[in-house]
């Protein structure tokens, strides 16, 4: 029983932690936001050191490590609310090396830096990604996709994208080519400036891009979930580090707010809720790559990542004050972030109730 | 105990409806918020038009150009033309906290500019909150210096509520820094039009601009414009931050639970038994704050000073808001955060959400106010203070 | 309109506060607690004052007043922590005096304290008391009455016990001697001490003492909500006081509790959670006596009651500290009846399950 | 990082599970908890076994009779024991705070006790609290004065735990008044059988003595019972504290919510939503409480302190016991308050319920942890303290 990060997972982690301290300081950031909100030079600069293909197979110029090592740079992204579409585009090349080894090409472009892929798994409506909706049809070998996927990251800079369906009542993925006929990308504005598209599909695809092993959807999704719960965790590490150092350093009524009582014990609530979510996604982090059945482990982290996220971002704009929402200051940003990711595949409220089914179903 | 209309209550209720439907425009699923440009001329257009009509300032003194009626009726008003798309939003401090400061501690040549607003010719920002002097208001710096009789202004403040389009200012500044810094604030009257005043809006996370950075620069006041005494600013200011309060509070049930019902209808969920629980919660805040509005209204009526209510709801407002927020983005899902012409409904949930803080921390914070309620609600005694009874000069800083 | 007291309500208010005040002082409290848990001389006092007859018509001896004054009265009671079974005796004999004029004889004896009536309402499991599980069958002038009622306030104690059964699928009231053959009675500890009961059924009743009345139950369930929360009102009145009274004389670091911030800020979370109370029972106690329709009004009273309390005496204990739970500080008190009373006929998800369906279906 | 048993944990695992199958009962569901007067002597025989057989002390050290082993070791120990009825509950005084105190600071003689509660025969209790110092320890008023080579002790303490079954109790009490409240503190070992020594159960709502107060009228202690140096006392209370939060937040993910779910499931509530989604919050509480666990115990076994952990930890476990308990409540309904055998599984939620002000206070409450957390965690400067630095008697009253 170790809970330390192994001498390789410390070394992602500060490796990560110091580009980003690096090249995603504020006023770079701020820089991208008015731009397309993708920084192609830190995307680069993450090729170049190996982080974009870290959990590739090492066929594919990858260092074949796993989720508790993408959890250490998602979190560093968190803290930092740098601009690229990390989460997205490793956990679709993973499920393209586990699924569809042939597309050797793409998978080296990913690790490169050269091209984004994503993955189209929010639903409307409910946003029960879980049950896809997308038609998938086989015809020989073609397959014939219809359907629309709603808010996808990264779909306007994204060469390919792995989209949820539904073949003969089997969810599947299916990879598509951003580019290919019938693909319609409606590009979105999001309030925390991440780049996202509304997906329309009526399209065909090679039917050796359709993925129907049993599990990959719930595979896929468990990474995005706690690869997602990773950001969340660095976000509120930074939203938190910004309420210490206002509290710390504004003066009200003769002495710095830290010296309230009422402010203190905010900001430990805060610091709780952080912890509760540090613990959880490592462990979901590693159930997925060993355990037997991450699923309860992976919905409780997404649970703290929905719920603590929303608390500790509103009490860190809280404990701001008026400053909070002024966009000159930095902390607006892990606010708008933690909401921003907080809905992207279900509320708190939809992953305890598939965590209920899940654990009143095991239970009897 | 009677919560409803007395006859003559309900007479007036009726002839308010029958009039507010020939002159107003009666809200619809179409109905949507004018952008501030247009809001500000609009609501101070409607003022006009309720003044001639006489439905303006009714539980105002008849001295100062109102009905001189009960707050009970006053209320009846506002309850029915909440319903009608006019709103009076922008004037809030102007009719809000100006006019009944200025009632209570004006000059009557101050308390000429009462009719003036009444009237719809004037709109009003608060010039009190300073970068740094937040929830400790009276730690404010901006500076006035008296130059045979005109003041001398200069400082810098925040979180000016449309003083972009205002044509008068309140204004807090320290005029002498030798005393406690409670005893050392006069409050004044300002000339939004002063070449020495430069207003820059902030702009926050939704993309507007409802606040600003106000600079003051060799600002020049005549001495006229001083409100009640030199150097007793505080206690003048004390009657605005409770009418300030007030008007929150007064916001009315706020975000109507039918507009949830709908939204969650709209979003196929009002049947999920989780957000029906959500939808149910909305409806329990929403009925205590009607029935503490109840109490509110008994209690102006009767002339008594409702300060415990009024703390008490402008918290119930504040919690009410931020958990109906909650419930909106969870029904909203993963389109809450979309921005712009791509949100839905985009000018009603999205804006509220992030603009929380602002019930939050308007008319003092959350915080704030629970410490005084415990003074004023629970009798606990208060706090120990490090700066009391210390010259505002020999502060920390 | 006008949220004030009536003059007359003022004086029940006031009437009910002084005899409290006098007559179940601590002491006197424990006393009973340590008997039988019923205060007879307080009951009899309660009755030659007018108090048990304050809701009866004046031809039964009563003042025929009606929910805004009665709820002065039990607001005053759970205040003082007094055990009688107020609420329990009087909103049963104005159902009676309602539907069952007849019963003259027994009303006159409930207004001058010589009988305790009750009603049994709540039902086993999920304890929904708006669909009665005990089956009444009609037989020429003779009613069945078959089924079992758990927990059944002042059992022990009550001459007659006003049943909710169901009658041909439709919801009934039926009044049933405490004494008569094939009614057995299980007397109950609870841990506030108050009596209660379980009561079986295998009996036989004259039809004329059955109200098949529609809305009867609806009609009684609410005033027994109603006054029950008015209670409850009074149990977090007492219950803030207490808290107030201790935090402001007990020194910890060299000052009262009060003058810490965390201590202020629970007691405001108290106090507001008591005035939202406050205000929407006597919303709902007008209601019933001159709305349409007081479901929804009745169900946010009673949610503010069950979670509102909770909170409250929770915050109370908490605040003062290892004393909140020794029985020899009279806090506890208020504690045990707030927990007691808060489930008594449903918990706040349960009114929050009705009202939701009430809402959804009236906006519909 | 790597959750899982390594090889040699997994065989000492084994083994563990083996010889308890053979020596204790396992938990089924007529498992009742003893009441506390046979409950003592059964712990007392239980740790006897353990020792006998070599499973107790597993992670202290073997100069003490321990068995040098790392803390994982002794977790994985406690977790199969924890499937067991044997509990060591009410040793948590002795072996959980005693023993790691007198490690740390006990004479030669003094840590020759650490050898008897190994063997199960000593019950310890701790006389820490008075009626007039709660969070507030260090403000304690019980006297110690010196008469020759024995300390005269007098004074009133409470909240005394399992005080009328202990033969030895550890002290605090105030060797000198005339110095700041910290400073003139002294750690003695008590022999409870001492004639001047009364311990008064202490009846809670329960129905429960579980706390005694104990009244300490001219008890004679000879001078070797001074655990640390005479005034020095609280530097040797803050190892006792330590271990204290310890054994609070180590109590596992207590209420399991495999038992919850049982109660759902008896009650016929298992498919309700609301319920559902409350059973669903306590599993996301106890994994979060087992994966702080993980880190608490690779902190112990790397020889970090885990302070910061274990203050998390015993908010976050506080915070589940008692949502847990308000689930169960609900649950429970109107039976939920039935007392003695008139309740339903009364041993096990009722009490529960009513003892959660025992694990929001006890070792420090919750506003305290906050605040150390505060420090410790966030690095915010302290609130500023009226009393430091003045003499104990010269404080107010």
């Amino acid at each position: 029983m170790n809970f330390d990060l192994s001498e390789e997972e410390q070394v992602v982690a500060e490796l990560a932690q110091q580009l980003f301290s690096d090249l995603a300081q504020t006023e770079r950031v701020k820089e991208v936001e008015e731009a397309d909100g993708f920084d192609r030079d830190l995307w680069q600069a993450l090729a170049d050191v190996g982080l974009l293909g870290l959990c590739l197979p090492q066929s594919a110029g990858g260092s074949g490590m796993q989720m508790v090592a993408l959890a250490q740079l998602a979190q560093a992204q968190g803290r930092h609310v740098a601009p690229v579409p990390l989460v997205a585009s490793i956990t679709a090349s993973m499920a393209i090396a586990e699924h569809l080894p042939a597309e050797a090409a793409l998978l080296t472009a990913t690790a490169d830096g050269s091209e984004v892929v994503t993955a189209a798994l929010a639903e409307a409506g409910a946003n029960n990604p879980w049950v896809p909706t997308v038609r998938a049809t086989i015809d020989g070998e073609s397959v014939r996709l219809v359907g629309t996927k709603p808010a996808v990251p990264a779909l306007p800079i994204a060469s390919h994208v792995l989209v949820s369906a539904v073949v003969d009542g089997r969810p599947a993925l299916a990879l598509v080519d951003t580019a290919a006929e019938g693909v319609t990308i409606e590009a979105l504005r999001t309030t925390n400036h991440e780049p996202q598209g509304h997906l329309t599909l009526d399209t065909a695809i090679d039917v050796r891009r359709l993925v129907t092993t049993d599990g990959a959807l719930d595979g896929l999704l468990h990474r995005v979930l706690i690869a997602t719960s990773a950001v969340q965790l660095g976000v509120c590490e930074g939203a938190v580090a910004h309420a210490a150092a206002h509290v710390s350093t504004r003066e009200q009524f003769g002495r710095p707010l830290s010296a309230f009582q009422a402010v203190t014990q905010r900001a430990a609530d805060a610091y709780i809720a952080t912890e509760a979510l540090r613990s959880t996604v490592l462990n979901a982090a590693w159930q997925i790559d060993n355990g037997d059945d991450p699923t309860a482990d992976v919905l409780s982290a997404a649970y703290w990542a929905s719920e603590g996220t929303q608390k500790v971002v509103l009490a860190a704009q809280h404990l701001h004050g008026g400053l909070g929402s002024d966009v000159d200051y930095p902390v607006h940003r892990h606010f708008l972030w933690g909401m921003q990711l907080g809905g992207a595949l279900g509320s708190a409220t939809a992953h305890l109730a598939r965590l209920g089914h899940h654990i009143a179903t095991s239970a009897s | 105990m009677d919560i409803g209309d007395s006859p003559e209550e309900a007479a007036f209720r009726a002839q308010a409806r029958t009039w507010l439907e020939a002159h107003a425009t009666r809200r619809s699923d179409a109905s949507r918020p004018l952008p501030l440009d247009e809001h500000v001329p609009a609501a101070l257009a409607w003022q006009a038009k309720l003044h001639k009509h006489g439905w303006a300032g009714l539980s105002w003194p008849e001295a100062f150009g109102g009905r001189g009626m009960s707050s009970v009726m006053s209320t009846i008003f506002n309850e029915e033309m909440a319903q009608f798309e006019q709103t009076l939003g922008p004037l809030t401090v102007s009719l809000g906290m100006v006019a009944p400061t200025l009632m209570a501690h004006g000059s009557p040549d101050q308390q000429r500019h009462i009719a003036s607003m009444l009237r719809g010719e004037q709109l009003w920002c608060q010039l009190f909150s300073e970068p740094g002097a937040g929830s400790d208001l009276a730690a404010l710096s901006t500076r006035a210096v008296l130059d045979g009789d005109t003041w001398i202004v200069n400082g810098q403040k925040v979180w000016t509520s449309l003083g972009q389009f205002a044509q008068y200012g309140i204004l807090l500044a320290r005029t002498n820094p030798d005393v406690p810094k409670h005893k050392g604030i006069t409050y004044f009257i300002v000339d939004m039009a002063d070449p020495g005043i430069e207003v820059r809006p902030l702009v926050q996370m939704t993309g507007h601009a409802h606040f600003n950075e106000t600079f003051l620069t060799d600002v020049r006041i005549p001495a006229e414009n001083v409100v009640g005494d030199v150097n007793d600013g505080w206690s003048v200011a004390r009657t605005t931050l409770t009418s300030e309060r007030s008007s929150i509070a007064g916001g009315g049930a706020g975000w109507s639970v039918e507009t949830l019902i709908e939204l969650a209808q709209h979003t196929g969920r009002a049947n999920d038994p989780i957000i029906r629980q959500q939808l149910a919660q909305a409806h329990c805040r929403s009925v205590a704050l009607t029935a503490m509005g109840y109490r509110v209204r008994t209690a102006a009526s009767r002339k008594r000073m409702p300060g415990r209510e009024m703390l008490t709801m402008k918290l119930a407002y504040a919690n009410h808001w931020v958990a109906t927020m909650e419930t909106a983005m969870t029904l909203l899902g993963g389109n809450a955060m979309l921005a712009g012409d791509d949100a839905i409904a985009e000018e009603r949930w999205q804006p509220a959400f992030l603009n929380q803080y602002a019930i939050r921390l308007g008319g003092g914070t959350d915080e704030v106010q629970k410490n005084i309620m415990g003074e004023l609600g629970l009798g606990l005694p208060r706090e120990p203070s490090t700066d009391r009874g210390i010259a505002w000069k020999d502060l920390p800083t």
